[in-house]
C-alpha cells in the first residue's frame, strides 16, 4: 500500500505545484474567455478575440472603467466540451474572473451558460449560434451579442419571400446547428410565403469530404432554390464543390454565412458568384465613417481586415464597459441590471440589449456573392438591411420556451 | 508477512487514503476539489477500461461509449421523468452494462485489431444516434443544467461523493482482480488457446470481463454528470476512447493503480499546461514520447519493476 | 476408455484425417506415430475440440465428445499438452499451475476470494511432483527452455486428468532433457496411474516407453498393437519409405 | 421525404462518384494496409501525414501562383515531403521500437498526432486554406444529364494507377516480395541474411508516401484544415479492416464499400447517410470476421 500512499502524495504535490492564484491586483475586472483557438473554428474566434482586446486597449488607454482595468485571460476549448468547461471552471473557481465569454460551440455555450448560472457569474456568448441559449435555456446571466440560428433564418426568410421561387430543398451539416437553421428558415418562410413546398433534404456530416454526391442528388431532384444550412468549415468546400459541379449556375442557393470573409477569403477569386449569404458585418458594410474608422484600427494593430467575429468582440467589450459605467460598481447584479435596454454605438450602428432575454438586437446583412475590382475575393453585393427588431422573436415566444 | 496479515493492511491503507482525500474536502479551495473529483472520476474510467484492456488483453478501442451511456441514462432519468435519483443512478451503471453485453455478443469471438474495430464501428452506431435524436438525447446540443441531487450538487459534495464512489468501485475492482476470476482473466491475456486447454470458457470470461468493464464505465458516467451536470455526445465519441486507452498505457496497464495515475497525469498536464500555452497537445506528445523510450511499462510499471529489482538484490 | 471411430477431417478437399480409428485403454500408454502430414495432430486437435470433424465419433468413457469446445472436453477429464512450449509468460510458475487447478475445481467465476491463496495445496504437490517447487515464484518467460517444458506438463496436471494427451513432448530438446522428460512421464504415470496418448518422432521413446502403438499414414489407422508387432508390421515399413519419400520431395 | 424517383443516370453517376472518392480513401488505407500488415504497427499519425501532404500541397501550389504546372509540381513534391518525414521518424525513433507491444506502438503514433496536429497550426496557422484544382481539371462535363466533376474523373483514372503501381511493387519487385514475406514471417528473413529493419524502414516510407499522395489528391477537392486527421484516419482503419489486414486489394475493396454505402446512402435514405458506412462494416464483420480478402495476419 505504499503504492497508494505514494498516489495521494502524488496527487498532493500536483496542485502544490500548480500555480497558485495570483492575488487579482485591485482595480481590475477580469474577463474569463474559454473559445477554440485551436483547429478551424479559430478562423472565426481569433477575431473575436482580437478585436475585443483592441478595445479593451482603448477603454483601459483612457483610464479604465470606474477606476478599475479590464484584463482578460483565454483558454482554448479545443471544440471540446469536458476540456472548455473544466476551463471555465479553473476561470471561475481560481480566476475569480467578473465575467466569462466565448464561445463558438453551442454545446459548450449551453454548458457554461448553465455554470455561470450556478454560480452568478454573468456569461457573454460571443459566436454560438445555438437559439436555445438565450430562447428557452436563458436566463438572467447569459448574454448573447451575436445572431443565432432563430435570427438568421427569419432574416433569410424575409429576404427569400420576396423572391420567385417556391420548390425548395434543403440541405445542411447534420448538426444542431445545421438542422435548427433550416428548421427556422423554413417555418418562417413557409409563414411569409404559404405556397412554397419542400422537395426533399439532405444532411452531411460536420467535415464532409466531397459535396458532389450530395449536389448531385439535390440537381436530379430539380428545386427552384436550394437552402444550404451548413457554417464553420463546411462552407469553403462547400462552395467549392458548388463551383466545380457549376451548381450555382444551374439553382440558385443561399447559404446563410456564404457572403462572410472568412468564407470568401480562402476561395479567391474561384469561389461561386451568385449565392445568397446573410452576415452581421461586413468591413466594406455598412460605409460609415465609424465603420471605416474601426477597420482601419483592426487592419493596422493585426494586418488584416475584420471579420464577423470582430464585431462580436468589439460588442462584448463595449457592453461590458458601459454596463459597468452605467451600474456605478462592479457587482454582477449590479451589471445585468445594467446590461438590460443597454444600446452601444458601434460601426454597425446602434445595438440594443433586449431586456427580456438578453439577445442583442442585431441587424442582418442580405447580400450575394459578386467579383468587385479591387478585392482578389469576392464580397457580397446587393446588400439589403434587415433592421434587428425585424428579425427578434417576440417577448412572449420566448417566455413560453423558457416555460416549457 | 503472513497473508492475512497483508489483507488487513492493504484494507487499513485503503480505508486511510480514502479517509485523507475527504478530509481533504475541508482543506482545498474548491477549485482543487472539482480537480481532484475529475482526475477520480477519469481514473474510475481508465481503470474499468483496464480491467479488460490490461489485465483481459481485450483490444476495447471504445470503452468511452459505455462511459457515455452512463451519463446519458442518468441525465435522461434526472430530467425526463420524476424517477427518484437514486434509481438513475442504480440504472445508468445497469443500462451501460446491458450495452456492453450486446455488443460484447456480437464482438467477443473476434481476435485483437478486429475486436477492437468491431466494436468502434457498433461505438460509433450508438454514438451516431445519441448525435442525433434531438428530441431525446438533445442531439450534438447535449444536456446541461441537469438536476443533480442537492446533498451532492454542491462542489464539495460531488468531490465526497465521487471519492466514496471511486474509493468503493476500486475497491470492488481490486477484487475481482485478485479474484481467481482476475487470475484466469490474466491468463486469458497470456494465452487464450492454453486457456482453453486447461478447461476454462474463455469467449464466457471475456463476455463477463467487458459487462463489468461496462458497468464500472457506467458508474464513472454518473460521477462526470454528478461533477459537471451536463452530458454531451462527446463523451462517446471514439477520440475520447483512445484518450482513456492513451491514459492506461501510459500509466502501466499491466498494474492496477497504473491508469488512474495515467489519468491524473493527462489530466494536470491538460489543465496546467493548458493555461500557459495553447500548444499542450504538442507537449503532451513529447511526454508521451518521452515516457515510450524511457519508461515502456507505463509510469507505475516502471516503478514496481525498480521496486521489484531493488528488492531483488 | 477413448474410442475413436471412422474420423474424418477435411480442409478444403484435403483430407487430413480419413476414417481414423484408435482406441486406448485405462492406465495404458498409447503412441500415434506416422510419417509428417500423416494428419496425427489434427487427430488430436479433433479429440481434444480444437477441430471439429466432418464425420465419426470420438467415445471417451462412453460418451460422445466429438464438437464439444475445449474447455469442456477438458472438464471431462482430457488434458493436452503442447509441441511448442504453450505457457503464461507474465504470470509465476505458481499461477500458471494454478489457474489449471482453478478451473479443475471450477473456481473461475469466483470474483470476490483472493486467488493467490486458493488451490495452493494442489498447486504446490504438483510443482514438487515435476520438480519445479524451489522456482514457483518465478516470472515464466525467464525460465530456461527445458524448465518451460516441465512446467508445460504440470499445467497439463492441475487440470487432473485421466487421460493427457501430448503433441510431441520432447521436441525441440537435448538428449538430455530429452531423457530426463522421459523419466518423468514414466514416473507420473505409474504413480497418478494416469492414461497417455502421445504422437512423437523419437522413435526410440516410443518403443521405450509406449504398451500400444498405432501408425496412421494418409489420415488412416494402419495399425494399432504393441510394439514387437508394430515393428514387425510391413505396412509400417512401406509406410515409412513412403513418407521419407513424401519428405523428400 | 425524399419522394422524387431515382433515376437509373442518378443512380449511376452517384456511384462514379462515390468511385472517385473511393480512390482517396484506397490510396490512403492501402498505405496504412502496408505498415499495418508488414510492420505491424498500428499508425494513428497516418492521418497526419495525410494532412500534412495536403499543407504541403497547398504551400507548392501557391509558390508557384496556383497554376497548372504548381498543382503538379506539389502531386510531386507533397508525398515526397511527408515521405522524407517518415523517413526520419522512422530511422530516428520508431526503428528502435519494432519489438514493443502493438499497443506501445499506438501509444507511440498516437503522440505524434498530437505533435504534428500543433506542429502544422505552428507553421500554417489556423485559418482555412483552399487550393484550385488547374483549370484544365475544374469544372464539370454532363454526364446524361447530369454534372461530373472533371476533378473526379481525374481520381477514378488515378486510383487504378495507383493499386497497378503498388501490385507491380509488391508482386514483382524484390523489395516487395522480401515485404510480403516478412509479414508472414520476420525471423525466417532475418535467418536468411537480409536486413529486415532496411525493408521496414522502405515499407514504412511507402506506406507514408501514400498517405501524402491521398493528401495531395485531396486537397482541391475540401479546405484544408486541422482535424483532417481525425476523419480520415478512423475510416482508413475500419477500410483496412474489413478489407483484410495487409491484403492491397482488400484496401481497394474496403474503400469501394465505403464510398459506395456513403454516396448511395445519401441518394436513398439522406438523413441517415452517416449510419451506412458504420452499418456496412458491422456486416462485413459479423459474417467475415478477418475481412473479406486474405489477410495477412
Amino acid at each position: 500500500m505504499k503504492r497508494l500512499f505514494g498516489l495521494a502524495c502524488f496527487c498532493l504535490s500536483v496542485l502544490v505545484l500548480l500555480p497558485v492564484a495570483a492575488p487579482v491586483a485591485a482595480k481590475t475586472i477580469t474577463v474569463g474567455i474559454v473559445d477554440c483557438y485551436s483547429g478551424p473554428p479559430s478562423t472565426y474566434t481569433n477575431d473575436v478575440r482580437d478585436a475585443f482586446k483592441l478595445e479593451i486597449d482603448r477603454i483601459n488607454a483612457g483610464g479604465g472603467v470606474l477606476g478599475h482595468k479590464i484584463e482578460f485571460v483565454t483558454r482554448d476549448s479545443k471544440f471540446k466540451v469536458d476540456i472548455g468547461l473544466s476551463a471555465a471552471k479553473e476561470l471561475i473557481y481560481r480566476k475569480n474572473v467578473d465575467i466569462m465569454m466565448g464561445t463558438i460551440n453551442s454545446a459548450l455555450a449551453l454548458a457554461i451558460s448553465d455554470l455561470c448560472r450556478k454560480e452568478k457569474v454573468p456569461f457573454l456568448v460571443t459566436f454560438a449560434k445555438s437559439a436555445k441559449i438565450t430562447g428557452a435555456k436563458g436566463h438572467d446571466y447569459v448574454f448573447s451579442i451575436t445572431e443565432n440560428t432563430a435570427l438568421a433564418g427569419k432574416a433569410a426568410a424575409v429576404g427569400l419571400a420576396k423572391k420567385p421561387y417556391l420548390k425548395y430543398w434543403i440541405a445542411g451539416d447534420d448538426y444542431e446547428y445545421g438542422h435548427a437553421i433550416a428548421d427556422a428558415v423554413w417555418n418562417n418562410l413557409r409563414k411569409l410565403k404559404p405556397q412554397v413546398t419542400l422537395l426533399g433534404q439532405s444532411w452531411w456530416k460536420v467535415g464532409e469530404p466531397d459535396f458532389t454526391p450530395y449536389i448531385t442528388a439535390i440537381l436530379s431532384a430539380k428545386p427552384d432554390a436550394v437552402i444550404v444550412a451548413t457554417g464553420g468549415r463546411d462552407c469553403v468546400p462547400f462552395l467549392k464543390a458548388a463551383k466545380a459541379t457549376g451548381f450555382n449556375k444551374r439553382v440558385p442557393f443561399y447559404m446563410h454565412t456564404a457572403t462572410e470573409l472568412s468564407t470568401l477569403k480562402p476561395l479567391g477569386l474561384n469561389a461561386p458568384e451568385g449565392v445568397i449569404g446573410t452576415s452581421n458585418y461586413f468591413f466594406y458594410y455598412p460605409e460609415s465613417p465609424e465603420n471605416q474608422a474601426f477597420v482601419k484600427r483592426f487592419e493596422a494593430a493585426y494586418k488584416r481586415k475584420p471579420a464577423v467575429g470582430a464585431i462580436y468582440g468589439l460588442l462584448a467589450a463595449r457592453f461590458i464597459a458601459g454596463a459597468y459605467r452605467k451600474a456605478g460598481k462592479v457587482k454582477p447584479q449590479a451589471f445585468i441590471k445594467a446590461m438590460e435596454a443597454m444600446t452601444v454605438d458601434s460601426p454597425i450602428g446602434k445595438v440594443t440589449m433586449r431586456a427580456c432575454d438578453h439577445q442583442a438586437m442585431l441587424p442582418m446583412f442580405m447580400g450575394t456573392t459578386k467579383k468587385v475590382s479591387g478585392y482578389n475575393f469576392l464580397i457580397a453585393d446587393d446588400i439589403v438591411t434587415i433592421a434587428g427588431k425585424d428579425v427578434m422573436p417576440g417577448c412572449d415566444e420566448i417566455a413560453r420556451q423558457r416555460k416549457k | 508477512m503472513k497473508p492475512e496479515n497483508t489483507g488487513i493492511k492493504k484494507t487499513a491503507a485503503a480505508l486511510g487514503t480514502v479517509a485523507g482525500f475527504m478530509l481533504l474536502a475541508l482543506i482545498l479551495p474548491r477549485y482543487y476539489l472539482y480537480l481532484l473529483a475529475l482526475i477520480l472520476t477519469t481514473g474510475l474510467l481508465a481503470t474499468s477500461l483496464n480491467l479488460v484492456l490490461g489485465f483481459g488483453g481485450m483490444y476495447q478501442f471504445h470503452h468511452a461509449v459505455f462511459y457515455g451511456t452512463g451519463a446519458y441514462c442518468l441525465a435522461l432519468i434526472l430530467t425526463k421523468t420524476g424517477l427518484p435519483a437514486w434509481l438513475g443512478y442504480l440504472a445508468a451503471p445497469l443500462a451501460a452494462a446491458l450495452l456492453g453485453l450486446i455488443m460484447g455478443l456480437l464482438t467477443v469471438r473476434l481476435s485483437a485489431l478486429y475486436f477492437g474495430m468491431l466494436q468502434i464501428s457498433l461505438g460509433s452506431l450508438v454514438w451516431a444516434i445519441v448525435y442525433r435524436w434531438y428530441s431525446f438525447t438533445g442531439g450534438d446540443d447535449g444536456i446541461h443544467g441537469i438536476p443533480v441531487p442537492d446533498l451532492i450538487g454542491t462542489s464539495r459534495g460531488a468531490y465526497l461523493f465521487v471519492v466514496l464512489v471511486t474509493g468503493a468501485c476500486l475497491a470492488v475492482m481490486y477484487r475481482i482482480v485478485t479474484s481467481p476470476f482476475g487470475m484466469v482473466f490474466t491468463g486469458i491475456r497470456d494465452n487464450p488457446e492454453r486457456c482453453r486447454a486447461v478447461g476454462i470458457n474463455v469467449t464466457g470470461h471475456q463476455l463477463a470481463g467487458q459487462v463489468m468493464a461496462a458497468f464500472f464505465a457506467g458508474v464513472a458516467g454518473t460521477l462526470f454528470v454528478t461533477v459537471e451536470g451536463s452530458v454531451f455526445p462527446d463523451m462517446m465519441f471514439w477520440t475520447l476512447s483512445l484518450e482513456i486507452l492513451i491514459m492506461c498505457l501510459l500509466g502501466g496497464w499491466f498494474t492496477f493503480f497504473g491508469p488512474l495515475l495515467g489519468a491524473a497525469i493527462i489530466v494536470v498536464l491538460r489543465t496546467v499546461v493548458g493555461s500557459y500555452t495553447e500548444y499542450w497537445t504538442l507537449v503532451l506528445g513529447v511526454v508521451l514520447i518521452l515516457l515510450i523510450f524511457f519508461l515502456p511499462e507505463g509510469v507505475l510499471g516502471m516503478i514496481r519493476r525498480g521496486g521489484d529489482n531493488a528488492a531483488g538484490k | 476408455m477413448l474410442r475413436v471411430n471412422e474420423l474424418v477431417k477435411t480442409f478444403g478437399g484435403f483430407k487430413a484425417v480419413d476414417g481414423a480409428h484408435l482406441h486406448v485403454a485405462p492406465g495404458e500408454v498409447v503412441a500415434v506415430i506416422g510419417p509428417n502430414g500423416a494428419g496425427k495432430t489434427t487427430l488430436f486437435h479433433l479429440i481434444t475440440g480444437q477441430l471439429v470433424p466432418d464425420r465419426g465419433e470420438i467415445l471417451f468413457k462412453g460418451k460422445n465428445i466429438a464438437g464439444l469446445p475445449p474447455h469442456k472436453v477438458c472438464r471431462r477429464g482430457i488434458a493436452r499438452s503442447y509441441q511448442v512450449v504453450n505457457v503464461f509468460d507474465r504470470l509465476t510458475v505458481l499461477e500458471n499451475v494454478q489457474i489449471a487447478v482453478l478451473a479443475r475445481q471450477s473456481k473461475t467465476w469466483n470474483l470476490f476470494q483472493t486467488a493467490s491463496r486458493m488451490c495452493l495445496e494442489d498447486t504446490i504437490r504438483i510443482l514438487q511432483n515435476v520438480g519445479l517447487a524451489d522456482k514457483a515464484d518465478r516470472i515464466c518467460a525467464n525460465l530456461s527452455h527445458g524448465d518451460r517444458k516441465v512446467l508445460e506438463i504440470a499445467i497439463t496436471l492441475g487440470s487432473k486428468p485421466e487421460l493427457i494427451i501430448m503433441d510431441e513432448p520432447t521436441a525441440g530438446m537435448s538428449p538430455e532433457e530429452t531423457a530426463a522428460t522421459l523419466k518423468l512421464m514414466q514416473r507420473l504415470c505409474r504413480q497418478m496411474g494416469l492414461t497417455l496418448l502421445f504422437c512423437e518422432h523419437d522413435m526410440e521413446m516410443v518403443f521405450s516407453i509406449a504398451d500400444r502403438i498405432m501408425v496412421m499414414q494418409q489420415g488412416r489407422t494402419i495399425i494399432q498393437d504393441i510394439p514387437e508387432r508394430v515393428r514387425a508390421d510391413k505396412r509400417v515399413r512401406e509406410a515409412y519409405l513412403g513418407g521419407a519419400d513424401t519428405c523428400s520431395a | 421525404m425524399h419522394s422524387g424517383g431515382i433515376t437509373f443516370a442518378a443512380l449511376m453517376q452517384q456511384v462514379l462518384v462515390g468511385l472517385s472518392r473511393t480512390t482517396i480513401l484506397f490510396i490512403v488505407s492501402s498505405g496504412l494496409s502496408l505498415v499495418l500488415g508488414v510492420l505491424r504497427i498500428p499508425n494513428v499519425a497516418h492521418g497526419s501525414l495525410y494532412m500534412i501532404g495536403a499543407f504541403v500541397t497547398f504551400s507548392v501550389a501557391n509558390f508557384y501562383g496556383q497554376t497548372g504546372f504548381g498543382f503538379i509540381a506539389a502531386l510531386v513534391l507533397a508525398p515526397l515531403v511527408v515521405a522524407a518525414v517518415s523517413l526520419v521518424l522512422e530511422r530516428g525513433l520508431l526503428c528502435r521500437l519494432y519489438d514493443r507491444e502493438h499497443l506501445m506502438l499506438l501509444l507511440f503514433t498516437f503522440a505524434f498526432t498530437l505533435i504534428f496536429a500543433d506542429l502544422v497550426k505552428m507553421i500554417w496557422g489556423s485559418d482555412y486554406r483552399s487550393l484550385n484544382a488547374p483549370a484544365w481539371l475544374q469544372g464539370s462535363f454532363d454526364l446524361a444529364g447530369l454534372p461530373f466533376p472533371r476533378y473526379s474523373l481525374f481520381l477514378l483514372i488515378m486510383g487504378p494507377l495507383v493499386a497497378l503501381g503498388l501490385w507491380l511493387l509488391t508482386n514483382k519487385t524484390r523489395i516487395g516480395k522480401i515485404a510480403r514475406a516478412a509479414a508472414v514471417d520476420r525471423e525466417m528473413v532475418d535467418a536468411i541474411g537480409i536486413d529486415v529493419s532496411r525493408v521496414f524502414a522502405a515499407v514504412f516510407v511507402i506506406g507514408c508516401y501514400l498517405a501524402g499522395l491521398g493528401g495531395a489528391l485531396v486537397a482541391p477537392t475540401q479546405n484544408i484544415t486541422q482535424g483532417m486527421d481525425h476523419t480520415i484516419i478512423i475510416e482508413a482503419f475500419l477500410i483496412v479492416i474489413i478489407g483484410g489486414l495487409g491484403n492491397i486489394w482488400g484496401a481497394l475493396l474496403g474503400a469501394a464499400i465505403f464510398g459506395l454505402t456513403d454516396a448511395i446512402g445519401i441518394l436513398v435514405w439522406p438523413q441517415f447517410a452517416i449510419v451506412f458506412p458504420y452499418m456496412a462494416v458491422v456486416i462485413v464483420l459479423l459474417i467475415r470476421p478477418r475481412g473479406l480478402l486474405k489477410a495477412i495476419w
